[in-house]
């Protein structure tokens, strides 16, 4: 593994740096419009994975829903919070380095776990021919004999968070 | 071929950037951003395991959708209680916002 | 009357208890209706045991007018009830002293109700004893009985009263403490209470097996001081005694009456009844001692009267003194029983017993007579009353010499044979009583001396303080224990052939 | 009527009437001395009817009357109680029931009846004379008793424990009787209660006695438990007697039957007043004169002497005629010496009654030693004449006193004592009839020679000691009887003779008949009654007369003892003793007009050898002390009451410490309260985790997380796989 890399690894590892650096711009940029801004990017990249895992179906969700969506939410979000976006002093807390340790104890903890497993080495099998995952999924999420049931769970989840969310947010003046 | 403990780790530090921005940030708005890299890791390990796994499954993905269904909603009510914490105190930071203590 | 004829007992141990609900539900602030109910009432029982005295065949061994009703029957108690001479003489003297002590009450004016009640529960409580062949219910009845004196002395008695009838209940509770426990030991152990079976079945122990882990012999031993200091608290025995001044002297009239006239009989009863028969050998065995506190009950009995300046506290020690002829003569009895000897003191002993019933009981209503007029019981405030009240002198001298043990009275005859039989059975004890009976003259001639004899304390003699003389409701009162008194003196054969009978029968 | 059933009436009138006064009669005083006077009058007749048979009756000692009937059921026998008259009870009886009848006349005069009600006078006191308007001027005369019926009812009671006791044929109702005469002496004796002294000495003759009495119980249970009887008749069988004489006790190396009859004795020493219970005799002067003669001749002091002579065969059964018994020495010692003792106590006395009551002690005390020396006849003789005499001698202090009062209250000098017999003097003329008839008692008290009852019985007891032997016996007796009459004159000489000392001896007056009729028929039995007794071989006289009174009485013992041969040495002594002390008594008072004169008022005889004193010092201080201090407040309030007292504090203690240090500290503090506390604690110093900061909480979370999460590890890494 180490003498050659596919392509496939090469666009995952490029990927994937693309994405935690990203992601880590979102932890630690001081203006919170950039931090947004670097989330969407990381989003991004996920999708990327998403797709190098051939689920182009979350992929496709992945840049319209949270991109599309949730994004610009937070964008908002941070406009109307605006008055702090020019927050002068350090905008992490007193125990960021607790957390970092945190983070990076867990990092360590999980990467160990992993080195631990043995399926880790796994590669995919191939995809079966004729093999339509977004009609699969699709039927999965829709029937009986599957995920109707979590999935319209989610879906009145939803719908309560936002009601509540514009109950919470609605202005009484 | 990309084996699955790469997605794996890259979900695991994602997830630990997450964390850290979950734990750091001063900002309720950068939490939750902290908390939106921590579901993606999530959704990446998901997919992952589902292509990894038995494809004919199709859990992995649907759980997937779920997770960002709770996604939306988490960012959804959570925002709408920062703008309205914002609203009555006049802030975001989320050390200041301690009502709760004791 | 059939039903009368079969239940003679239960209607004289119940009717008291019934009349006393009955008096609950008459009409508020009718003093003088709850009086005579209550004193008709108390009558009842005693005609019916007249009734009783007059069928009882004497010479007849066992119990008679046996009636049993299931009780407890888990634990093998029943409410069996029976008479013999023994008991018959104690519940004649009970159901005449309480009729007595209802009428010398009529003076009492503060919540006449309760009183009255009280008083009818308390002629229940001491008809229990003397009625009981159980030994459970005999238990129940003598504490049933402390009640209602408790509350008498507490509620109706004069200065000191909590202190006394704290220490009344509490003493005379700390003694049953032990014979509750030994009586439990015995149910037990048989699972009967029943004192005609345990008669039989204790003492048919084998000396030499165990009991409880221990030896028989000690087990028997516990159980008897276990009896015995119960007993010896309610007599008193000397030096369980110092309870008694107290109580009589804070009790109402009446309350004295009974206690010193049944109360104190309970204990003795509970030598007679139950130690003498169930414990003959430690009875044996430990006579010595039991005399020796009996002869320091009579000796410093007499001396601790004589020592008093309180009228009622004298007449109260004259009972230690005089009960303490009843514990000698049990004493004599339980080390040489079934001698003539032991028969003539066993005798004298229940005598005893009845006689002082009728001599304390008018001792203590004399002295309440004259508290009652003058608010004070000092002899040093007395002092020649006897111009100004005649009557009632003569009838305090007769009382009193039937105290001090006259002959020609009724004392006399049951002293005499309580020396006579312990005479040759306990010798030196019966020497040292004479002191004890010296002293009897010398503190009832104080008490003539310091009330009717000497100069006119002229305080009573004009005035709101003018003493008057003993009304004929007192009289009343006073003229059945005296013509007793003088009856038994003079030819006690009626009663004390059915004592003699029944002690030759029972030991 | 049988003679037997006669028997059985004889002690009733007079409790009749003593229950029919009491109870009926009490406001009206005729009808309550007509009754108790009738009832004695009747009980004399009957007892005359009965000696009469009696004397009928040959060899009554072995037959006499004797009736009984069930009493007390004793276990399958019965006691039994009934009359016995036998030769020496008939004596008893004829003298008892004559002075007793005597006695209740007397007292009708002596208690004034028929004289006004006295003004100032209350009830419990002397009466203090009545003033009656007559003929224009005032004057004060004696008043009538106020409590008079009361008077005669005690002397109802006081006769009927008499009778009771002379006709009992069992020691339980003689001391019945003996008892009921306690009682009665205390009553009469207190009479006037109010008085203190009398009051004193009424508690001091009850209490005195009862030692004795108490004794005497004692005997008596001794007695019936050693034999299973208290008939006479029983016990004095040959064969129960050997039984008690040979049956040895450890007290004092004496037989049954000498410790029964020495606790017996002791019965008789507190009732006769011999030492040392005699204190009590004195003092019972305090009451009415004719109570002084109930107590001191007729009933009470005699029953004593009685009860000694009944119980006679018992008390001589283990004596073999050789060398007194312990228990005869006793007696006779006691006896002898008290004679002497008291007649020296009279010498010295200035009242008119306690001269006589000192002079009873002392003549009781010649009785009591005649019995203990064996002269059983000697004994009872005397018993009898001295009843006579003395209560001859009593009644005439009486009517002199109650003369001398009747100066008294013509004068109205209130501070003249009437009993002093130096406020006397020359009353042979104001009261002839009392003058000659207490000369004939005085006479017999000494023993006048020959015509006197007095000197045949006191005769016969010297010559019994001397013929007997015990010499010290008669010299002491000897000694005392020179005393006696010595004293004896002296009282006479101070009151009688001579001129009037005061006023109040020139007003005295005769006293009225009831009184003086008594004293004249005494008087006669005085002198007569000694001629019964003459013995056989008195020089002169001797068989003129058969001695009836010997073969008449000395036929009660089984052994009929022998008349004693004649001896001249006691004759001549007892005339020596009796005139000599007669003389040299009126010689040495004959001139003494004050009591500054008097020689012998020697402080030691005066106050009686400080007997009282001394007693008092002795038994009633610490008597008062052990009932007052020891038992009542040391024994009773102290020991064990304050034992009793510990419990409550302890119990309080234990209470409060089971509160304090385990309810409060541990189950409160530590438990209850201490779980809150630390909880509180716990709460107080964690809730600064609670910040409130949602991060901080995550770390935690997170923390604690991964700590268990390595926790988990390791177990299942690591020791789940040893396992």
């Amino acid at each position: 593994m180490e003498k050659i890399m596919t392509g496939e690894q090469i666009i995952f590892l490029a990927v994937a740096f693309f994405t935690l650096g990203s992601g880590f711009m979102v932890v630690t940029t001081r203006n919170l419009v950039h931090a947004a801004l670097w989330l969407v990017s990381t989003l991004f990249g996920v999708a990327i994975v998403f797709a190098l895992l051939n689920a182009g179906f979350l992929a496709v969700v992945q840049v319209v829903v949270y991109i599309g969506a949730i994004a610009i939410l937070f964008i908002f979000a941070v406009m109307l919070t605006r008055k702090d976006m020019r927050d002068q002093g350090p905008q992490t807390n007193r125990g960021w380095w607790v957390g970092a340790l945190i983070a990076v104890l867990v990092f360590a903890g999980l990467y160990s776990l992993l080195q631990g497993w043995n399926g880790l080495s796994k590669t995919a099998s191939g995809i079966p021919s004729g093999f339509d995952a977004v009609a699969e999924l699709g039927n999965a999420l829709v029937s009986p004999d599957a995920f109707v049931l979590p999935f319209e769970v989610a879906s009145v989840l939803l719908v309560a968070a936002l009601v509540g969310a514009v109950y919470v947010a609605f202005n009484r003046k | 071929m990309v084996p699955l403990s790469w997605y794996l780790i890259l979900a695991a530090a994602l997830f630990s950037i997450g964390l850290f921005g979950v734990l750091s940030r001063r900002n309720a708005v950068a939490i939750l951003l902290g908390i939106e890299l921590m579901l993606n890791s999530v959704n990446i390990n998901l997919a992952a395991f589902w292509r990894y796994g038995n494809v004919l499954d199709m859990a992995g993905q649907v759980f997937a959708i779920i997770v960002f269904a709770v996604a939306a909603a988490e960012v959804a009510v959570g925002l709408a209680l920062v703008i309205s914490v914002y609203r009555k105190r006049n802030t975001v930071i989320a050390d200041d916002i301690d009502m709760m203590k004791w | 009357m059939n039903f009368i004829d079969t239940h003679l007992l239960s209607l004289i141990l119940f009717l008291p208890s019934i009349a006393a609900i009955i008096i609950l539900f008459l009409p508020k602030g009718e003093d003088k209706l709850t009086r005579w109910f209550a004193f008709g009432a108390s009558l009842i029982p005693f005609l019916l045991s007249l009734v009783v005295w007059f069928r009882f065949e004497a010479g007849q061994p066992g119990f008679q007018f046996e009636e049993s009703y299931v009780w407890y029957e888990a634990i093998g108690s029943s409410l069996h009830l029976g008479v013999d001479g023994l008991s018959l003489t104690m519940v004649l003297l009970t159901t005449l002293l309480t009729p007595l002590a209802i009428l010398a009450s009529f003076s009492i004016s503060d919540r006449v109700k309760p009183y009255m009640m009280l008083f009818l529960f308390l002629e229940t409580g001491m008809l229990g004893v003397f009625l009981a062949l159980d030994l459970l219910i005999f238990f129940v009845f003598w504490e049933v009985g402390l009640v209602p004196m408790y509350f008498l002395i507490n509620q109706w008695g004069s200065a000191n009263r909590n202190y006394a009838s704290l220490k009344f209940l509490i003493y005379t509770m700390g003694g049953s403490l032990g014979l509750l426990l030994a009586v439990q030991m015995l149910g037990v152990l048989f699972g009967t209470y029943d004192l005609l079976t345990l008669y039989q079945r204790w003492n048919s122990l084998e000396p030499g097996s165990l009991l409880l882990g221990m030896p028989v012999q000690t087990v028997k031993t516990i159980a008897f001081w276990a009896f015995a200091i119960a007993f010896a608290i309610k007599v008193p025995v000397w030096p369980f005694h110092t309870w008694l001044p107290d109580a009589h002297t804070e009790a109402p009239t009446a309350g004295s009456m009974i206690l010193a006239g049944v109360l104190l009989k309970l204990g003795a009863y509970g030598f007679l009844r139950l130690i003498l028969p169930l414990y003959p050998f430690e009875a044996k065995i430990f006579a010595g001692a039991l005399a020796l506190l009996a002869t320091a009950a009579i000796v410093f009995g007499a001396f601790g009267s004589y020592g008093q300046t309180d009228f009622k506290r004298l007449v109260a020690y004259s009972s230690v003194n005089h009960m303490g002829f009843v514990v000698l003569g049990i004493a004599a009895a339980g080390l040489a029983s079934g001698t003539i000897d032991a028969n003539i003191a066993l005798n004298g002993a229940i005598l005893q017993m009845f006689n002082h019933g009728l001599s304390a009981a008018g001792m203590f209503f004399l002295v309440g007579v004259i508290y009652e007029r003058t608010h004070t019981r000092n002899l040093e405030e007395f002092g020649g009353l006897f111009p100004l009240v005649p009557v009632y002198g003569g009838i305090l001298i007769f009382t009193s010499m039937a105290s001090l043990g006259l002959p020609g009275l009724n004392g006399f005859i049951s002293e005499f044979l309580v020396v006579r039989g312990s005479w040759p059975i306990l010798t030196a004890y019966t020497a040292i009583s004479m002191l004890g009976l010296l002293f009897t003259g010398a503190y009832i001639l104080k008490g003539i001396k310091k009330v009717l004899h000497g100069p006119l304390n002229e305080h009573w003699a004009h005035g709101e303080h003018k003493l008057t003389e003993i009304n004929t409701r007192e009289v009343l009162v006073m003229a059945p224990l005296m013509v007793l008194i003088l009856w038994i003196g003079l030819w006690p054969g009626w009663i004390l052939n059915v004592i003699n009978k029944a002690v030759g029968m029972l030991f | 009527m049988t003679t037997e059933a006669l028997i059985w009436l004889i002690p009733l009138p007079p409790v009749l009437a003593f229950f029919l006064i009491v109870l009926f009669t009490n406001k009206n005083k005729a009808l309550s001395h007509g009754l108790a006077v009738g009832a004695a009058f009747l009980s004399w007749l009957g007892s005359m009817i009965v000696f009469v048979r009696a004397l009928g009756v040959e060899h009554l000692g072995e037959h006499p009357f004797e009736s009984s009937v069930n009493w007390l059921p004793i276990g399958d026998t019965w006691f039994r109680i009934g009359v016995l008259i036998d030769p020496t009870g008939a004596a008893v009886l004829f003298f008892v029931s004559i002075t007793i009848f005597m006695i209740f006349l007397y007292s009708v005069g002596y208690q004034n009846f028929g004289q006004p009600q006295g003004g100032n006078d209350v009830k419990g006191l002397p009466p203090h004379g009545a003033t009656v308007e007559e003929h224009g001027h005032k004057h004060v005369v004696p008043s009538v008793e106020p409590m008079y019926s009361r008077f005669f009812a005690f002397l109802g009671l006081f006769a009927f424990g008499m009778y009771v006791l002379v006709v009992s044929d069992n020691l339980l109702t003689f001391f019945v009787g003996w008892e009921i005469m306690g009682l009665c002496s205390y009553l009469l004796i207190g009479f006037w209660y109010a008085k203190p002294s009398a009051r004193d000495a009424a508690v001091k003759a009850f209490m005195t006695t009862r030692i004795g009495d108490v004794f005497m119980l004692l005997g008596i249970a001794y007695l019936y438990s050693a034999t299973g009887t208290l008939s006479f008749r029983e016990i004095f069988t040959e064969e129960t007697l050997q039984v008690l004489a040979t049956t040895m006790t450890p007290v004092l190396g004496l037989s049954a039957a000498g410790l029964i009859g020495l606790l017996l004795f002791i019965g008789t020493v507190g009732k006769s007043a011999q030492f040392p219970l005699h204190v009590w005799l004195p003092d019972a002067m305090e009451g009415p004169t004719p109570v002084s003669a109930m107590i001191h001749a007729a009933t009470m002091v005699s029953a004593g002497v009685y009860a000694v002579i009944r119980m006679f065969p018992l008390i001589t059964a283990d004596f073999t005629g050789h060398g007194l018994t312990t228990t005869m020495s006793i007696i006779a010692f006691i006896g002898a010496f008290t004679a002497l003792f008291a007649a020296t106590i009279a010498v010295a006395q200035n009242d008119i009654k306690r001269v006589l009551a000192y002079s009873t002690i002392s003549q009781l005390g010649y009785m009591i030693a005649a019995l203990g020396i064996g002269a059983y006849v000697a004994a009872a003789f005397h018993l009898i004449t001295h009843a006579f005499f003395k209560a001859l001698l009593f009644l005439g202090s009486g009517s002199v006193i109650h003369g001398m009062e009747h100066g008294v209250l013509h004068t109205g000098n209130h501070h003249v004592d009437p009993q002093n017999m130096f406020n006397m003097g020359g009353l042979r003329r104001k009261m002839p009839i009392t003058f000659w008839t207490f000369l004939i008692g005085g006479f017999a008290l000494s023993g006048f020679p020959l015509i006197t009852a007095g000197f045949w019985s006191k005769d016969e007891i010297l010559a019994d000691a001397f013929g007997h032997g015990h010499l010290w016996v008669f010299g002491t007796l000897a000694i005392a009887a020179f005393l006696t009459a010595f004293y004896t004159m002296r009282q006479i000489t101070l009151t009688f003779l001579g001129e009037p000392r005061t006023k109040e001896a020139e007003h005295a007056q005769e006293t009225p008949w009831t009184m003086t009729v008594p004293l004249i028929i005494l008087s006669i039995f005085a002198i007569g009654y000694g001629w019964v007794g003459i013995p056989e071989h008195f020089p002169g006289l001797g068989g003129l007369v058969p001695n009836w009174f010997h073969e008449f009485v000395g036929g009660t013992l089984a052994e009929h003892p022998e008349a004693l041969a004649f001896n001249w040495i006691p004759l001549i002594t007892s005339l020596t003793v009796a005139l000599g002390g007669l003389f040299f008594g009126w010689l040495v008072y004959r001139n003494v007009n004050s009591v500054s004169e008097d020689k012998l008022q020697i402080p030691l005889l005066k106050n009686k050898y400080y007997f009282d004193e001394a007693y008092d010092f002795l038994f009633v201080k610490p008597a008062y002390w052990v009932a007052e201090t020891l038992v009542s407040r040391w024994m009773d309030q102290g020991l064990i009451d304050g034992i009793l007292h510990i419990f409550g504090p302890v119990t309080d203690k234990i209470g409060s410490f089971i509160r304090k240090y385990i309810d409060l500290l541990i189950v409160n503090e530590a438990v209850g309260d201490g779980s809150y506390k630390v909880t509180w604690w716990f709460g107080r110093n964690l809730r600064t985790v609670q910040t409130g900061r949602i991060q901080q909480y995550l770390m935690f979370a997170l923390f604690v997380f991964m700590l268990v999460g390595a926790a988990l590890y390791f177990y299942f890494r690591y020791f789940r796989q040893l396992a």
